[in-house]
């Protein structure tokens, strides 16, 4: 890595101060990497509880990355072109599961849902179960999840020149033609952008999911429970699953970001 | 026949802009935050205004008092405004068969080769935008705006992102497609030679209001107010005392220069802003009688030569096309008769 | 809120789908404040080990955030303006602990800093205990708060119009100086509205705090215990406070964002 | 003394610009795209050229070959860029004062009144930038320019972004104030008039390229190829054949008309380029001899008339200043004597 100081304008104890933090934030995944032996990672894979927490996780979060889009996508248009009294309010609520801690969400979740709660009651009476069932953890999924692909996709919506949108009704296209022809397909790879980010936030949600539904066992509680019983060791091989979808999810972003900006730069 | 009468509040500024013109060509002309471009967007709707009326050849489009509002998508405008604004996901035939009225349903591969060869750019249906310079996006966004069949082309100062050579030549592929598809057209612009061009009414806008609605050559012989003056190039703007009136005009007594002005008598004594174009002050040789003068500053231009010359303590601005008088020398000044234009309001009026 | 639907061009199907998911997003706030008694709330309080997580939590998320805003506000310069070889990877690099679990993070730092790992080995025999003592919950708070303050500078130092740092070359300042005298003060707002979003994040941290420093309590940590010992009802008095923490968090972030804008807008 | 020689591949684009002046006054000039702000941004050093050296004033501020690169902040040279680049934190003392020399450590508040009532804004001091129009703005940015005692000054379309009139006044200042204060400038401009009324020496850029170095007055009578001959306002490009040369120059002729040109003679039968400014190209009555034409469009311009003409298969554009010809009417064409320029390369080039 060539630092050019001059040309850049970024002076050394700048740079020094800011690579000090680098190094503090990567060198754990290095002993991580270190600690991690490969007999013992594919070992740990071929026991059924890890085969079933695997296509646990990967299925509710794929279910609730779904249903974030369907919802998620017209808020965010809403949020980007809408303009109505409130708005900042309605903003700013949908940051609210982004502002506390996932627990807090797991307890609010359990205070609606939960079995002795006003609503978790109502449909157990129905036969619907949501706490420790795949409902309850697409359920507090999606509220972790649902922020990330609203702010990606109004972003990317506000990014649209309105003035496109404009032209397309002089045009004589109503909004709904507009929002399908210009609007959506113009910020689509923004919002694609989003998309492996809310997967990936669903696929490692901890907090919310250990209240709501500690069975069947997703990935992140899976790899909470064998840290308790059989320590780190134990845990490292569940972690690097994980971290192989972190690292794949970032890398396909940075790519979608990339590409998505030359197509839109002439 | 246009008829515009819209006011709307936007934070601070106010907009309260009416006219009416029988003319096939408008140009709304003004200084940059005049309120041009809110105008034309009250026209596309795209604005819905607080309170007016806006009629296009019978059609009322807008009208606060009889609740009617219709939607941009139904008003049958085309829209082309200085940012470029082809859709860039679709090809330039895409583009231009996007905005297609119904009644090309069909024929829609037809129509659009006979609106891209309009516009000169027979060959480039299925270039995608990002592809084409600007003049030629240009274009292309107005082949779209025609596609739609438009009772009223919206033209934003479509050609002020372009080099002035291509520039040129856009405006004057403008006025042959207008003869062509004989659509009336506004046109907002900042810079008067465009408005000169295209304007068969040019309306000039403001501080949000209409200062002055007239044909091309009337605004510029005739500057309502020293704004207008400015604007239009009547750039030596003068304060005096009205010394005599006749049925021809009167004479105005600047102190160090004294001209005629025609028309619209003040009393005597009265105190006067007036303007007088470069082109009518004259530097002759010093002579006894002649304002005399001398040279301040020479300004060349192509083809003229801008001479400041310092009258008494006013400076004064003539427009030469020979050969200029040397810096400093002395000279007199003359002014062509009736040259001198009343002016409404200050001199200062509209200085920054 | 009135929804003026035809100026916006928001048609109303994609109103519908997304006050739906604002619904769910919300809902279970208006449950858990149903569930909450104000007693309860004040006894909770009382209770010493509440204080004493209370206390511990404030400490090492503002002694963290400290350490975030020395040390990340020069790393986001770097990225925002430096032009080297490497530099895609780098910035990748700091998003890192965005994109995995805090779970896994609180894994990977035990394999470094853990007390049979070798940093944690090295440090404890000169007499430095990281694991289930303040630095280790400082270390997993940084970890996890650090990409959320470098990405908000980072776009705050990216906003500034790099002209205006060339012209202060031109006028014979050198980068530091310019760095000081202008970068800095002009991406300062967007920088405070980093800080709260970042100290809030180490604050309500649990899946890498409960990893490495289960022991002293802080927030989150001390909530999932009395959730495991008494259920919801005594999770709830912890969880509303760092509800309100999460709640003045927005406030003042989405206040600062406004009145910045409104300095930057001439 | 001006010497720049530099070049650098910037993504597709390849900037290779070499210059050498004795003037003060140096215009940049050249359609957008063609490497204008790049070059002054090496003047600056906010880009290293991969390959050059540049002088000012026997001083080297780059120079590849003997690996010298003075860093932007010691180069002592003053910016002022199109957008507005005051600091916004400052208000307009604090943004003069930021930039001041050492040299006047202990006067920083008489230097900056001094520059602030040098620019025409003595008691803004206290005031903002936002609270500022566009223009004071540049007024401000240039006393903060100057205040760092510069040994250039380098201005990159300083005023395009203000209204015109305001435009017309900032430029006559900028030469009052380069006049005052003895500084050599380098400005870029896409305006050929601001171009013309600026620089001494006016170099044209296209594609990264120079074409031509001259004079205003040279380049406008003078331009080499098809883009400097569109550039510089002389529209009428044709072809013809050298059908006779003689000592004082010689005869072309374009088949519906013949014309004759000064110098640079080329062999009998060549096929030549050659360019005829609009103002000389004369309409009469047509008569018998005289080339006949048809009047094809009338654009009307502030004062004047731009005419379109068609010869045979050609259009022409004469400019004229009384009334023009009717629509349609039929009139015979002249050219001025020797006014047309042989111009390298085709008369395509440079169109888009």
């Amino acid at each position: 890595m060539r630092v050019i100081p001059r040309r850049t304008g970024v002076p050394w104890p700048l740079n020094a101060a800011g690579l000090l933090l680098v190094g503090y934030l990567v060198t754990p995944f290095l002993f991580g990497l270190v600690g991690l032996d490969a007999r013992g990672l594919v070992a740990a894979l071929r026991e059924a509880a890890s085969a079933g927490a695997i296509m646990t996780s990967l299925e509710t979060a794929t279910l609730s990355t779904l249903l974030v889009i369907v919802l998620g996508v017209p808020l965010a248009y809403l949020l980007a072109r809408g303009e109505f009294v409130g708005k900042a309010v309605l903003g700013a609520l949908v940051y609210l599961p982004l502002v506390i801690p996932p627990l807090v969400g797991g307890v609010l979740l359990l205070a609606m849902y939960g079995p002795y709660a006003p609503v978790g009651r109502w449909l157990g009476d129905r036969g619907i179960q949501i706490t420790d069932a795949w409902p309850g953890i697409v359920l507090a999924q999606m509220f972790v999840s649902a922020p990330y692909l609203v702010v990606a996709a109004r972003v990317a919506f506000e990014s649209v020149d309105p003035a496109l949108e404009q032209v397309s009704y002089a045009l004589g296209k109503p909004p709904l033609v507009t929002f399908f022809r210009v609007s959506l397909p113009l910020a689509w790879p923004g919002i694609l952008a989003g998309v492996p980010l809310a997967w990936l936030r669903a696929l490692g949600e901890f907090g919310a999911t250990v209240m709501v539904a500690y069975h069947p066992y997703t990935l992140p509680v899976y790899l909470f429970v064998r840290f308790g019983a059989r320590g780190v060791g134990a845990a490292l091989p569940v972690a690097a699953i994980l971290l192989a979808a972190g690292i794949a999810v970032l890398a396909v972003v940075q790519g979608v970001l990339r590409r998505s900006a030359g197509r839109i730069v002439p | 026949m246009l008829q515009v009468d819209v006011s709307r509040r936007q934070g601070a500024f106010l907009l309260d802009v009416a006219f009416a013109t029988e003319h096939q060509r408008v140009v709304l002309f003004g200084p940059s935050g005049a309120g041009k471009s809110l105008t034309l967007q009250c026209l596309a709707g795209f604005v819905t205004p607080d309170r007016g009326r806006i009629e296009v050849d019978e059609t009322v489009l807008f009208d606060s008092a009889r609740r009617i509002d219709v939607p941009p998508w139904r008003r049958r405008v085309g829209v082309v405004l200085q940012t470029y604004t082809l859709l860039p996901h679709l090809t330039v035939g895409a583009n231009v068969a996007y905005g297609l009225a119904p009644v090309w349903r069909g024929h829609e591969r037809v129509r659009v080769d006979t609106l891209l060869a309009a516009v000169g750019l027979g060959g480039y249906a299925d270039r995608m935008p990002a592809q084409l310079s600007g003049g030629q996006r240009q274009r292309v966004a107005l082949a779209q705006a025609l596609a739609s069949d438009p009772r009223l082309l919206l033209l934003d100062e479509p050609f002020s992102a372009v080099d002035a050579p291509v520039r040129e030549r856009l405006r004057r592929d403008l006025l042959a497609l207008l003869d062509a598809f004989r659509v009336p057209l506004v046109f907002v612009t900042h810079d008067f030679g465009e408005a000169y061009l295209l304007g068969q009414t040019i309306v000039i806008l403001a501080a949000g209001r209409v200062v002055q609605v007239g044909s091309p050559a009337d605004v510029a012989a005739r500057p309502r107010t020293a704004t207008v003056a400015r604007l239009v190039g009547a750039t030596n703007i003068l304060e005096g005392r009205v010394s005599d009136v006749s049925p021809e005009g009167m004479t105005i007594d600047a102190g160090v220069i004294v001209v005629r002005a025609p028309g619209s008598p003040r009393p005597r004594g009265d105190l006067v802003t007036f303007c007088i174009r470069p082109e009518d002050i004259h530097l002759t040789a010093p002579r006894d009688g002649a304002t005399p003068a001398t040279v301040t500053r020479l300004l060349p231009r192509n083809g003229m030569t801008t001479v400041l010359v310092s009258v008494g303590g006013l400076s004064l601005e003539a427009s030469l096309a020979g050969a200029p008088p040397p810096l400093g020398s002395r000279v007199a000044v003359e002014v062509t008769e009736g040259a001198a234009q009343v002016l409404e309001g200050g001199p200062a009026e509209g200085l920054e």
